[in-house]
């Protein structure tokens, strides 16, 4: 069937990430279709392309944008929410002088529209938070 | 309906409150510190009619969470259990 | 907003914490307008501790954060027309409909639990 | 010493386990809520023995909260009120 | 009397941040010193500087960097809560090719240590947090 | 730590939730770790919930996390060694002291609350 997932809460401080990566490599090894992962409130803070863990620990970023090479997992950042936690659209970034280059690799940023499309194509949501 | 509950506060007795026959509850992450027998009476210390609590297993070892010393109505999921869960219950409810 | 969509689906949007203090209740009713703007149909729950959330005079912005009720006035606007309260849950606050902002249905948990169970998703933040 | 408390769920709980006479609590944030009468027995529905109950007055304006709604042991502070308490008594311990 | 703050939680997600700028306001005026304000956890994301609200909202970071500028106070952000967190001090950026000027004016990033000379200095500790 | 520091004061470091699951219990005890290094008082105290972050065989590897044990096993290393964990908690959750990983000393919640009373600061997370 199809999922699609949504992350409220930041990395490291919450197990919301982990928790839904967990979830979301077992739903792919049944064969079920992750329609989209889209982050939101606190949830964007996933997609800064600068986090850079201790070596011995998970680098939940990377393992994000992993996902999206490996299986093709759409990964959408809502644009509103990033805003106000520092990650800016590369285009508004360039215009007021900020950091062009803040999305990791494998994320996008857009509105709101794409999360309700991914609830209306899919046939679960599951949502994560803190 | 799935409950999907993190936290063994209030989010999950708000939870309790609203359940009814043939609902799912799935403890997750630290809501699974729940599933422990207390000495003093907890929210999950009785079976609930029609109810089935499941906790997700890898977040139980993680905090070594021995099964001998939860009680005995609740049941236990890995990862993929927890897909099954999504897959046959609808909608689903996250509590957090 | 002028949009081909074929799918209607129930979604329920459902408040049972504080909206103050932080930012996730405004962008949790965010949520709940796009919604309403791709033609779904929309059930806005206030249950537990949410309930509150409808009071008259709440004045945030004396700690200088945003006020969510012209929010909450504007739903009409955006098509968002069921926005109930759990009936248990006003009476656990000692609330009563003349107290709040908005007008809203009172609806007993049972039959809220029935509604629920038939939505395609549910919504909590 | 002082409890600074932001929640009135497992936060306050376990606030309310640990005082004892001379303490002083301070509701602040969401945890104003636990100030309000409400029909069910609630955490602080009666006063607790030589311990001083403050909400924070800003926070409970800013979620529309009556004081006549609220339990008559309950005291309000301002923020200066807020520096006063955290003058007066050490140590100062935060619940969230 | 001196007084530092800790911040634990991420701004707008949590009213921490509102809180502890309403507490130092109020502790400025009645004539204490606010030894230092360490950002932890979470917190760190307080201390970004291309955060950009809507702009009928208040501006948290902006907020803090005022702080430094009328009263002096010492923004002290924490560096490994600060390296997970996608906040990078400028000689890290500058090797790992990140942003250089990710941290807002008046903040500074140092270690631990400085927690605890401000505990060890401070009559009293307050600690904001999620 | 060569360091010259003039005052030690006393500080409870005090953990009453889960210390797995998220990277905030190990910026916690670094928190501990560093007070030692400054030469003060460091009382680690584990009340309510935070006593079963004490149990054996964690294994937070299993869902990618990391492991706090080894930094709990460290604390005498880092001269730690006021470890303490409230009685009565660990009755409710029905743990004994050959069920924690680490030598703790079990308090009366009375006796504990005198001796926080006269710290200097107390941490929380």
């Amino acid at each position: 069937m199809k999922i699609s997932i949504q992350i409220n809460a930041s990395p490291y401080q919450y197990q919301a990430a982990d928790t839904a990566w967990n979830f979301i490599q077992a739903a792919i090894d049944k064969g079920h279709e992750i329609y989209r992962v889209f982050f939101y409130h606190d949830g964007v803070y996933n997609a800064h392309r600068d986090s850079r863990p201790p070596g011995d620990e998970r680098d939940i970023v990377k393992r994000w944008s992993g996902l999206q090479v490996e299986h093709g997992v759409d990964l959408v950042v809502c644009v509103s929410s990033a805003q106000r936690r520092s990650l800016l659209e590369q285009s508004v970034a360039s215009k007021v002088g900020g950091y062009e280059n803040a999305l990791a690799d494998g994320f996008r940023i857009a509105g709101l529209g794409l999360l309700m499309e991914a609830v209306i194509e899919s046939d679960r949501h599951v949502t994560f938070g803190a | 309906m799935l409950y999907i509950v993190n936290k063994k506060g209030d989010a999950l007795i708000n939870c309790i409150d609203t359940v009814s026959v043939d609902d799912v509850i799935l403890l997750i992450e630290d809501a699974v510190y729940a599933a422990l027998a207390t000495s003093l009476p907890s929210v999950l210390s009785k079976p609930i009619n029609g109810v089935a609590i499941y906790a997700l297993m890898p977040d139980m070892q993680a905090r070594g969470i021995d099964v001998a010393r939860c009680y005995k109505h609740i049941q236990y999921v890995d990862y993929a259990g927890f897909v099954d869960l999504v897959e046959h219950n609808n909608p689903v409810r996250s509590c957090y | 907003m002028l949009r081909l969509v074929l799918k209607v689906k129930t979604l329920f949007f459902i408040i049972n914490k504080s909206l103050q203090g932080n930012v996730c209740g405004q962008e949790f009713l965010d949520m709940a307008l796009m919604a309403a703007a791709f033609d779904q149909k929309v059930v806005l729950l206030f249950e537990g501790e949410g309930v509150n959330a409808l009071v008259k005079n709440q004045c945030p912005e004396g700690v200088g954060l945003k006020n969510i009720l012209p929010i909450l006035n504007a739903l009409p606007i955006y098509d968002i027309n069921d926005v109930w309260v759990e009936k248990e849950s006003m009476e656990v606050w000692g609330l009563v409909e003349e107290k709040l902002e908005i007008s809203v249905k009172s609806i007993s948990r049972e039959v809220i639990k029935k509604q629920i169970n038939a939505a395609d998703h549910v919504f909590s933040f």
